[in-house]
């Protein structure tokens, strides 16, 4: 209902009551929650729905920091109580509260009753605003007033306590739990009261009053005797009602008259009695003025603070720190009425103010009323603190008396002494806030936590930055350096030798003359590797050297394939140099240089020795197999061909898939891609006039059906002997790209296909077909069979369904080589015709 | 004898190997590393008839084959790339 | 012969052929037989898992030749999981990119189910190598991907990708190499029982490649120290792109899961536990490393990649307690959070395309079109994503922290976890509050004249907020029905870690 | 006949080919090879500028016992120049004025060039009226023109150029 | 007899091969240099193709005669090689003993 | 011989890792060449080495190369070639995106 009236029309209501709603039913659920994890869930989701309300005015910048601010601590403290609840379900084997309840002694003795404590009460202390997490408090105050009321007087940052309340069988009772419970609700208490003189924002005064009486409510289960607990339950509830009333005053002002700031409010009385009459009762009671409902509970305090120290050493120092809080409490009440309502004139105020309209002043006039009621005749709680003692105690209720004349005991005489102190200090506010002023060094804990965000902000950029320097050469020297140690690790310790026990084969002059050959041409490679088209010519002679070691070690279907690759890697590296840079840049930094080296050469280290390793012991293995099965029912003697058309033949058509992406992404790659070659070669001479050297070109009209015969030659005998699909088609790519360098792009373009995706695309159904055509019969995917058929007069004629699916390869690979150098050519051709020749004469001109 | 003339053989073609690194890396001009990667590639055929007959096995025909055809188009390719830097313009 | 198993691979790759016959112009055809394959993957994904449903593990054998000869495809739950998962995400990544990425350059409609082709390939493959070459599918394929469209970032972060991974299959290979050389065999149940009993010279070589092996995972899985490529590459291809790529890294946790499980579990003999000391500091790391970055980020898509890798860094800290519970833990958190950042990164987009030249800087900007709509969903991912209750994010991270109880690292577990969550909270909540909150009519004055398309005139459309929706309803529906998915990720964990019913299905009576 | 046949020539030439390929004799093979012969032609043709008509095949085969046997002769001349001194060597490049027109004479007489006594066909002007030939070692470069002309260019001339 | 030839031949094709070579390492200018492997080892790998040739005609059931192809290929392709090889200098202006006529600079 | 074939592939994979450090992109792609080099020749060898006895069904023959190695290099030699293509026209497009061939798209001064 207040609601309504405060919130302009023109604010989406809809919304907020939705998060109000929200947040309501979290609320109810937390009180309601018979689980720890269901209590865990709901309490989370008064985190959210807070933000969502604080942040409700999201234009105003303190709504937004505020309601992250709270959002931060108290979902700090919401993970904290996961942990805390976790660990807590783990010790007690159930997350049921009752169960959990029941076995507080089992906890106590528990390994983990620390963390759990600790855990928990992080969570409630955060939810709680108690210190060091109280600064989160005020900053939520700029969300609308009725939310502020309700949600931290009379909620919210109850639930921490209530959670305190609610586990205390489980927890309390130790050391642990008094020291640090008391502790922060001391030093809350203290500094909660002492802040709030010195706001000059109501809403602020308000709230860190608030955090003041949460503090004592948690100084209240810190000393954890039976009373102290119906004490602190007391309050709780006398809390929730003055606070709620004085909040929606607060409200009421503000609405009324534009502002909340105490300096600027002054003698309000004579416009707005009624409210004028309601914020003092309500004050009053806050302050513990006997006959209100504040009095009876603070009066119980200071009787269990007393009761409980007096078998200390320095039992005169709770008892003393509580009344000097105290002090400070009565005078920020003072401060509440007599700065807002009577001092004087008001100054400069934005708005004329009023008595609101009735609607909005009757939930205060209820809320006051419940306070002088209980202040009266405290009984009439009776039948709500009771049953909330026993469930919070787990034991019999306490004897105790609520009553507003208890005698002239030690307590009274706290309350009185903080009265007439708090009157005191109000007076002395001029000098009190000039001595504030002095030592104010900002050391609250809004500037604490945004410096720490700030810094969070910062150096986690900054971090971030540090350790990803967005560079691929760190990355890749990362990954090699991890993967490194992890290869050594595992030999680290490990008692085998590295030389296992098997024979090996000795060495011969030739294989050792190409293979230091190849090591010294690779390391030049190094060297020299900025005059990249010698790098090039280079690379060639390592691979064929590799090709040597296949043929050597009998391997003769992999000699082809290296020799093959090779040509047509060096072929496309010789396109793309044509638009890079002819020479590289000398890259400077020796350290960068030298730790490269090392780890390149600890790796090459590494891999020798892991070769050698494995190469000097003998393994059992599964090759029999394939040479058993292979010419039998595989029906190839090439094993090598039928292990990838047959055994392994999934591999194959993965690899072909392998190979068509690539041309697909490579052709998608050059969609808009723009680039120009150079004019000049690196020593600033022009190209040569002759595009298409005769003599070539006449002999690669000849290779050309010469080549394609061996292409076919290879690809039918490769089930037999070496050869294959790949090959084949890697031959037919070359004696294509031949005609390339022979006759250039345009020449050789219009006598081809002009669009190579269906022969891509045919390739690969083929091969994929060819799988599945076993399917119909009820085999596997890629099962494959075989006959031989005696044609009269032609002879024994195998046909293999896995020779088709070589075919299948076959044509992908000659559509997908194609594609790739096709495209690449025509990169030159998209550019503007500008370095013709001609230009170009004209241009030295 | 056989065995002995293909020892000597390998021998000899292991020198010309050997040459033709050096001159690889030796240079001094582009064409001359070129040159010496065509012969490199010619006298691995070489190695590869011996080894065959040596091993009396057909089986390294095709990579002789092979290599007559891509030492080629290798060979090419660098030159081309010389004369003009667009290799298949 | 029952044809189901292979079928969710051959269909992509088939479709995919298909789909490049089209011409470019038959773009409504391409994103119709596209769709309709992606329908038919999620049903043939859901009759596997419902094949596998009662624990029996389900065994292909290739041209039929039995393994460890030949390659065998295995469905077991894991792998049905993975395939399920991969559906839905494909599904409404595709209807995203019908927006208009798919149009933007070549082949995006081929490539996408290839990529789908690479990725089941992997999760029903049994055999090691047949492993590295589906993920060079799902690597060449998600090349062309990502760098699908074009432009500078984009191709310096692909460049950088296709490096690092290019590099990462050279290991792939020396480390299954390594393997052969030793144990002679390929099939991964055949490496387990042969890894079971090696010879104790061989011991240290075995865990080598193992460890190998898994720097590679940890490369895909973009795992601390090997997480620096996905930032950026995430962060700068297209939205739909990036929301497939939130199941990539998964690929890798997958990898990590299935291998150390089976050849490096438990009852692997001598090299058991190979990860027992690697996986969880790892991980643990990279949640703060993830997070530190979280919070550092200065644009919302790299934070967005960076949820990528804390969520790589929680799944694997679940994994590696390799406990029944944490690996549940983790197969439960594996769907949510690639749900939530498929969700995000696609909400993401659809929030700065209506920025103008905000883009997704984290900065004040314009009020967008739909405000509240996007501003309610990015709340909502936010909370999935930062693990806040009631959700499946919370879930997961609750699954998980139990699950470290009675493991030696439980303090170092939940603390990091939980500040990792406290992080992404924070971290969230700003960039929500900087785009959504701090955003002003003001700035569309300011800028007006930056902005080329007015943002109002931006109104969502049903492909554009249907993936959105349907991806965090995936989240939803992962929380309302917890208990049943609690239980299948229990039996999944269970089936994992007796790794000899897996060698049974494969080797039959050989085992 | 044409379009059944593309290629009457090239058909038999590569079915001998593939017999020579496949190394063996059998009905099957025959049959593959001129079933290859007949089908690769289909693709490459287009890839013949102008059709080559060979109008002497006897003195085809003549130049290529003489080319066959200046190549041995080649080899060992060469032989001894390398292994003797080379500073006594006097390398000059010489022009060789052409008359042949045809594409594949010329490319055939460079190929030639190259293959016989220390001559490498280094360069073809731009109008293909000249062949510059590199010489390894020759006092006299007219004669060793003239030598060329008259063994080597003649016959190609009427081999494949009808005069 | 037939081991004699053979000997013979693979023999001399060997050091055909190697005198290429030589020519590579020895001569002065690189012009030279081409005349070696262009030549020598045509001969060279010729001779050894022809001994494979006579080896495995003897020893399987048929003739083997597919060296042929291989010869084929390389005097088909060595002296175009070689011819571009000189072109590509003649470009670059490399050094050379001979004298350079003015017509190569176009 | 193992020694020396060990040695060559530790050679070839410490060229391919330092080159594939440097900062050009065409160096990085030649680094990638010399990484699939060596890594073919590891993946061959662990088949071991055999000579004279290729895995080609004979008579003549009674033992062979293992041959499964052989095979998954093939596999792997063509996964290699398709990636270095994929690379290369990469570099290019990076080369026309980012202004130069630097690995990261920046100019060092
Ligand atoms: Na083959
Ligand atoms: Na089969």
């Amino acid at each position: 209902i207040y609601a309504r009236f405060y919130l302009s029309a023109r604010d989406d209501l809809g919304r907020f009551y939705a998060y109000l709603m929200l947040f309501m039913g979290s609320m109810l659920g937390i009180a309601l929650s018979e689980n720890i994890i269901q209590l865990l869930i709901f309490w989370e989701l008064t985190s959210v729905s807070s933000f969502l309300l604080i942040s409700y005015w999201h234009q105003r910048e303190e709504a937004r920091n505020g309601a992250r601010m709270a959002l931060t601590i108290t979902g700090l403290g919401g993970l904290a109580l996961l942990g805390g609840f976790i660990l807590l379900g783990e010790v007690t084997g159930s997350y049921n509260l009752s169960v959990i309840l029941a076995s507080g002694n089992m906890v106590r003795e528990h390994v983990l009753y620390q963390p759990i404590l600790l855990l928990i009460l992080l969570g409630a202390f955060t939810k709680s605003a108690q210190f060091p997490f109280h600064f989160w408090l005020p900053n939520a105050m700029a969300a609308p007033t009725p939310v502020s009321a309700y949600l931290h007087s009379a909620t919210m940052v109850k639930a921490g306590v209530f959670l305190l309340a609610r586990l205390f069988p489980a927890l309390s009772g130790t050391a642990e739990w008094s020291w640090l419970v008391g502790g922060v609700g001391l030093i809350t208490l203290a500094i909660g009261a002492y802040f709030a003189l010195f706001q000059h924002d109501l809403k602020g005064m308000l709230a860190y009053s608030t955090i003041s009486h949460l503090g004592l409510i948690t100084l209240l289960f810190g000393i954890a005797t039976p009373l102290a607990v119906v004490a602190g339950i007391f309050h709780i509830i006398n809390h929730a009602i003055f606070k709620a009333s004085l909040f929606m005053t607060a409200g009421i002002i503000d609405h009324e008259t534009g502002t909340r700031n105490i300096r600027q409010l002054n003698g309000l009385w004579q416009y707005m009695p009624h409210t004028g009459l309601l914020a003092i009762i309500g004050s009053a009671s806050m302050a513990g003025v006997p006959l209100f409902n504040g009095f009876i509970s603070k009066e119980m305090f200071f009787a269990e603070a007393i009761t409980r120290t007096s078998d200390l050493q320095l039992w005169w120092l709770l008892p003393v720190a509580i009344t000097l809080a105290s002090t400070f409490a009565v005078a920020y009440s003072i401060r509440f009425i007599h700065d807002v309502f009577f001092n004087g004139q008001a100054k400069n105020l934005p708005q004329t103010p009023q008595e609101p309209m009735r609607w909005m002043k009757i939930p205060v006039e209820i809320l006051v009323a419940l306070c002088l009621i209980i202040g009266i005749f405290p009984l009439i709680v009776q039948p709500i603190l009771g049953p909330a003692t026993v469930s919070a105690l787990q034991a019999p209720l306490p004897e105790y008396s609520l009553a507003l004349w208890h005698g002239l005991n030690a307590a009274f005489w706290m309350s009185i002494i903080a009265l007439l102190g708090g009157g005191l200090v109000y007076i002395c506010r001029e000098h009190l806030f000039k001595f504030h002023d002095c030592i104010d060094v900002n050391l609250d804990g809004k500037t604490i936590y945004n410096f720490i965000l700030d810094c969070l902000y910062s150096s986690s950029t900054r971090l971030t930055g540090l350790l990803n320097t967005n560079s691929l050469q760190n990355m890749l020297f990362v990954f090699f350096l991890f993967a490194l140690i992890l290869g050594i690790t595992p030999f680290i310790g490990s008692d085998s030798a590295i030389t296992g026990t098997r024979a090996i084969l000795s060495l011969d002059a030739l294989s050792l003359l190409v293979v230091i050959g190849a090591i010294t041409t690779a390391i030049s490679v190094v060297i020299i590797h900025r005059r990249r088209f010698v790098a090039l010519i280079m690379i060639g002679a390592v691979g064929l050297a590799v090709a040597l070691v296949f043929v050597k070690f009998s391997a003769p279907d992999l000699a082809l394939t290296q020799l093959s690759v090779e040509v047509v890697t060096i072929v496309l590296l010789l396109l793309a140099l044509y638009f890079l840079p002819q020479q590289g840049q000398l890259e400077i930094g020796v350290l960068r240089h030298s730790k490269d080296l090392l780890l390149a050469s600890v790796a090459g280290v590494g891999a020798t020795l892991l070769t050698w390793a494995v190469l000097t012991r003998p393994y059992e293995n599964i090759a029999s197999y394939f040479t058993e099965k292979s010419l039998p029912e595989g029906g190839g003697k090439n094993v090598v061909n039928v292990i990838l058309v047959d055994f392994r033949g999934y591999d194959t058509l993965g690899e072909i898939t392998v190979l068509a992406i690539a041309a697909l992404g490579i052709y998608a790659m050059f969609d808009r891609l723009r680039l120009s070659g150079p004019t000049h070669d690196q020593d600033h001479r022009e190209w040569n006039w002759d595009t298409k050297p005769l003599v070539m070109a006449t002999f690669s009209h000849l290779l050309l059906p010469l080549s394609l015969l061996v292409a076919a030659f290879i690809l039918l005998r490769g089930h037999n002997q070496p050869g294959g699909g790949f090959i084949a088609g890697l031959i037919t790519s070359v004696a294509i790209i031949m005609q390339y360098l022979a006759n250039g792009n345009t020449w050789t373009q219009s006598r081809l296909p002009a669009n190579m995706h269906p022969l891509i695309a045919s390739g690969l159904l083929i091969a994929v077909l060819t799988g599945i055509g076993s399917c119909f019969f009820g085999y596997p995917f890629l099962s494959s069979t075989f006959t031989h058929m005696y044609w009269p007069i032609i002879g024994d004629f195998e046909l293999a369904s896995a020779m088709i699916f070589d075919l299948g390869v076959y044509i992908v690979v000659v559509g997908a080589t194609l594609l790739i150098l096709i495209n690449l050519g025509l990169l030159h051709q998209a550019l503007p015709k500008s370095k013709n020749i001609k230009d170009q004469h004209l241009w030295k001109r | 004898m056989l065995t002995y003339a293909l020892m000597i053989a390998f021998g000899l073609v292991s020198i010309a190997v050997a040459i033709c690194f050096w001159r690889l890396f030796r240079g001094p001009d582009t064409p001359d590393r070129i040159l010496a990667l065509d012969t490199l590639y010619i006298n691995t055929i070489a190695l590869l008839i011996l080894f065959g007959i040596y091993l009396g096995s057909a089986l390294y025909f095709e990579a002789a084959l092979l290599i007559a055809l891509m030492g080629f188009i290798g060979t090419a390719a660098l030159c081309k790339y010389i004369l003009r830097g667009d290799i298949v313009e | 012969m029952n044809q189901l198993i292979i079928s969710p691979v051959i269909l992509p790759l088939l479709i995919g052929i298909l789909l490049l016959f089209l011409r470019e112009q038959d773009i409504f055809a391409k994103r119709v037989i596209s769709i309709l394959s992606l329908i038919t993957q999620l049903s043939l994904a859901l009759l596997i898992i419902q094949a596998v449903s009662h624990g029996n593990i389900l065994s292909y054998a290739l041209g039929n030749w039995p393994a460890p000869f030949g390659i065998v495809l295995v469905a077991d739950r894991l792998a049905a999981w993975m395939l399920i998962i991969t559906a839905l995400l494909s599904i409404f990544a595709f209807i995203y990119s019908t927006l208009g990425t798919d149009r933007v350059g070549r082949h995006f409609h081929v490539l996408f189910q290839l990529q789908l082709f690479g990725l089941n390939g992997a999760f029903l493959t049994s055999d090691l190598f047949n492993l590295f070459v589906f993920f060079e599918i799902l690597l060449l394929a998600s090349y062309g991907l990502l760098l699908h469209g074009g432009g500078r970032l984009r191709t310096k972060a692909g460049l950088h990708f296709v490096v690092v991974n290019l590099a990462g299959s050279t290991l792939f290979l020396f480390a299954v190499g390594t393997l052969y050389g030793i144990l002679g065999t390929l099939n991964m149940a055949d490496l387990a029982l042969r890894a079971a009993s090696v010879a104790p010279e061989n011991i240290a070589l075995v865990r080598a490649a193992g460890l190998l092996l898994f720097s590679v995972f940890a490369l895909k899985a973009a795992l601390l120290p090997l997480y620096l490529w996905l930032p950026t590459a995430y962060a700068n291809t297209s939205a739909p792109v990036a929301a497939l790529f939130a199941i990539m890294t998964k690929v890798g946790a997958y990898s990590i899961l299935r291998v150390y499980t089976l050849i490096y579990g438990e009852k692997a003999g001598p090299a058991a536990n190979l990860l027992e000391y690697w996986l969880l500091p790892l991980a643990l790391s990279t949640i703060i490393v993830g997070s530190i970055g979280l919070v550092g980020s200065k644009h919302l898509r790299t934070q967005t990649a960076y949820l990528v890798v804390v969520s790589v860094g929680t799944l694997l800290t679940a994994f590696g307690l390799s406990s029944t519970l944490g690996i549940s833990a983790g197969l439960y958190y594996l769907p949510h959070t690639t749900f939530a950042t498929g969700a995000l990164f696609l909400l993401v987009d659809a929030v700065l395309i209506r920025r103008g030249d905000f883009s997704d800087r984290l900065d004040p900007g314009p009020v967008i079109a739909s405000h509240h709509l996007f501003g309610g969903l990015f709340f909502i991912t936010a909370m999935l994503m930062a693990g806040l209750p009631p959700f499946s994010g919370f879930l997961g991270k609750f699954m998980l922290i139990k699950a470290s109880l009675n493991h030696p690292a439980l303090p170092w577990v939940m603390t990091i976890v939980l500040i990792g969550g406290l992080l992404s909270m924070i971290a969230l909540a700003r960039s929500g509050s900087l785009i959504f909150y701090r955003a002003n009519a003001a700035y569309v004055d300011e800028t007006i004249t930056k902005i080329k398309v007015l943002p109002h005139t931006h109104r969502p459309n049903t492909r554009e907020l249907l993936p959105i929706f349907g991806l965090l309803s995936l989240c939803l529906a992962m929380t309302i029905c917890a208990e049943p998915i609690i239980r299948f990720t229990n039996a999944t964990a269970l089936q994992l870690l007796s790794p000899e019913q897996y060698v049974h299905a494969v080797l039959g009576k050989r085992s | 006949m044409r379009r059944l046949l593309p290629s009457p020539f090239l058909t038999p030439i590569l079915a001998i080919l593939w017999l020579l390929l496949v190394n063996s004799f059998t009905i099957g093979q025959v049959a593959l090879g001129v079933i290859l012969g007949w089908a690769i032609p289909f693709f490459t043709l287009r890839f013949w500028p102008d059709k080559v008509t060979i109008y002497q095949p006897i003195k085809l085969l003549r130049l290529i016992c003489i080319v066959i046997y200046d190549i041995l002769i080649a080899n060992f001349i060469v032989a001894r120049l390398i292994l003797g001194n080379p500073d006594r060597l006097k390398p000059t490049f010489i022009i060789i004025p052409l008359r042949l027109k045809s594409d594949i004479a010329i490319s055939l007489l460079a190929n030639i060039i190259t293959l016989t006594p220390g001559t490498v066909s280094s360069l073809l002007s731009p109008d293909n009226s000249q062949l510059i030939v590199h010489a390894l070692d020759t006092d006299n470069a007219e004669a060793l023109i003239a030598s060329i002309k008259a063994r080597y260019e003649k016959p190609l001339q009427e081999i494949f150029e009808k005069c | 007899m037939q081991e004699y030839l053979l000997s013979f031949l693979i023999i001399t094709g060997a050091s055909f091969t190697l005198i290429g070579a030589l020519g590579l390492a020895r001569l002065p200018d690189f012009f030279m240099r081409l005349h070696g492997p262009t030549k020598a080892t045509t001969l060279g790998v010729g001779c050894l193709l022809i001994a494979s040739a006579i080896y495995f005609s003897m020893h399987s059931e048929q003739f083997s005669l597919h060296e042929v192809l291989i010869s084929m290929f390389l005097f088909i392709t060595a002296p175009v090689s070689a011819h571009l090889l000189a072109k590509a200098a003649l470009h670059l202006q490399v050094r050379s003993l001979a004298k350079v006529p003015k017509e190569t600079q176009d | 011989m193992e020694a020396l074939i060990s040695v060559m592939i530790g050679v070839l994979t410490a060229c391919g890792i330092y080159l594939s450090l440097r900062n050009r992109t065409f160096s990085v792609v030649l680094g990638l060449t010399f990484l699939s080099y060596a890594v073919n020749l590891f993946l061959f060898v662990m088949g071991r080495l055999t000579v004279g006895a290729p895995p080609i069904i004979s008579d003549a023959q009674t033992k062979y190369a293992d041959p499964l190695p052989q095979a998954l290099v093939l596999t792997a030699i063509v996964i290699s070639f398709a990636m270095t293509a994929f690379v290369i026209v990469l570099s290019l497009k990076a080369r026309a995106d980012l202004g130069n061939d630097h690995v990261d798209g920046k100019e060092e001064a």
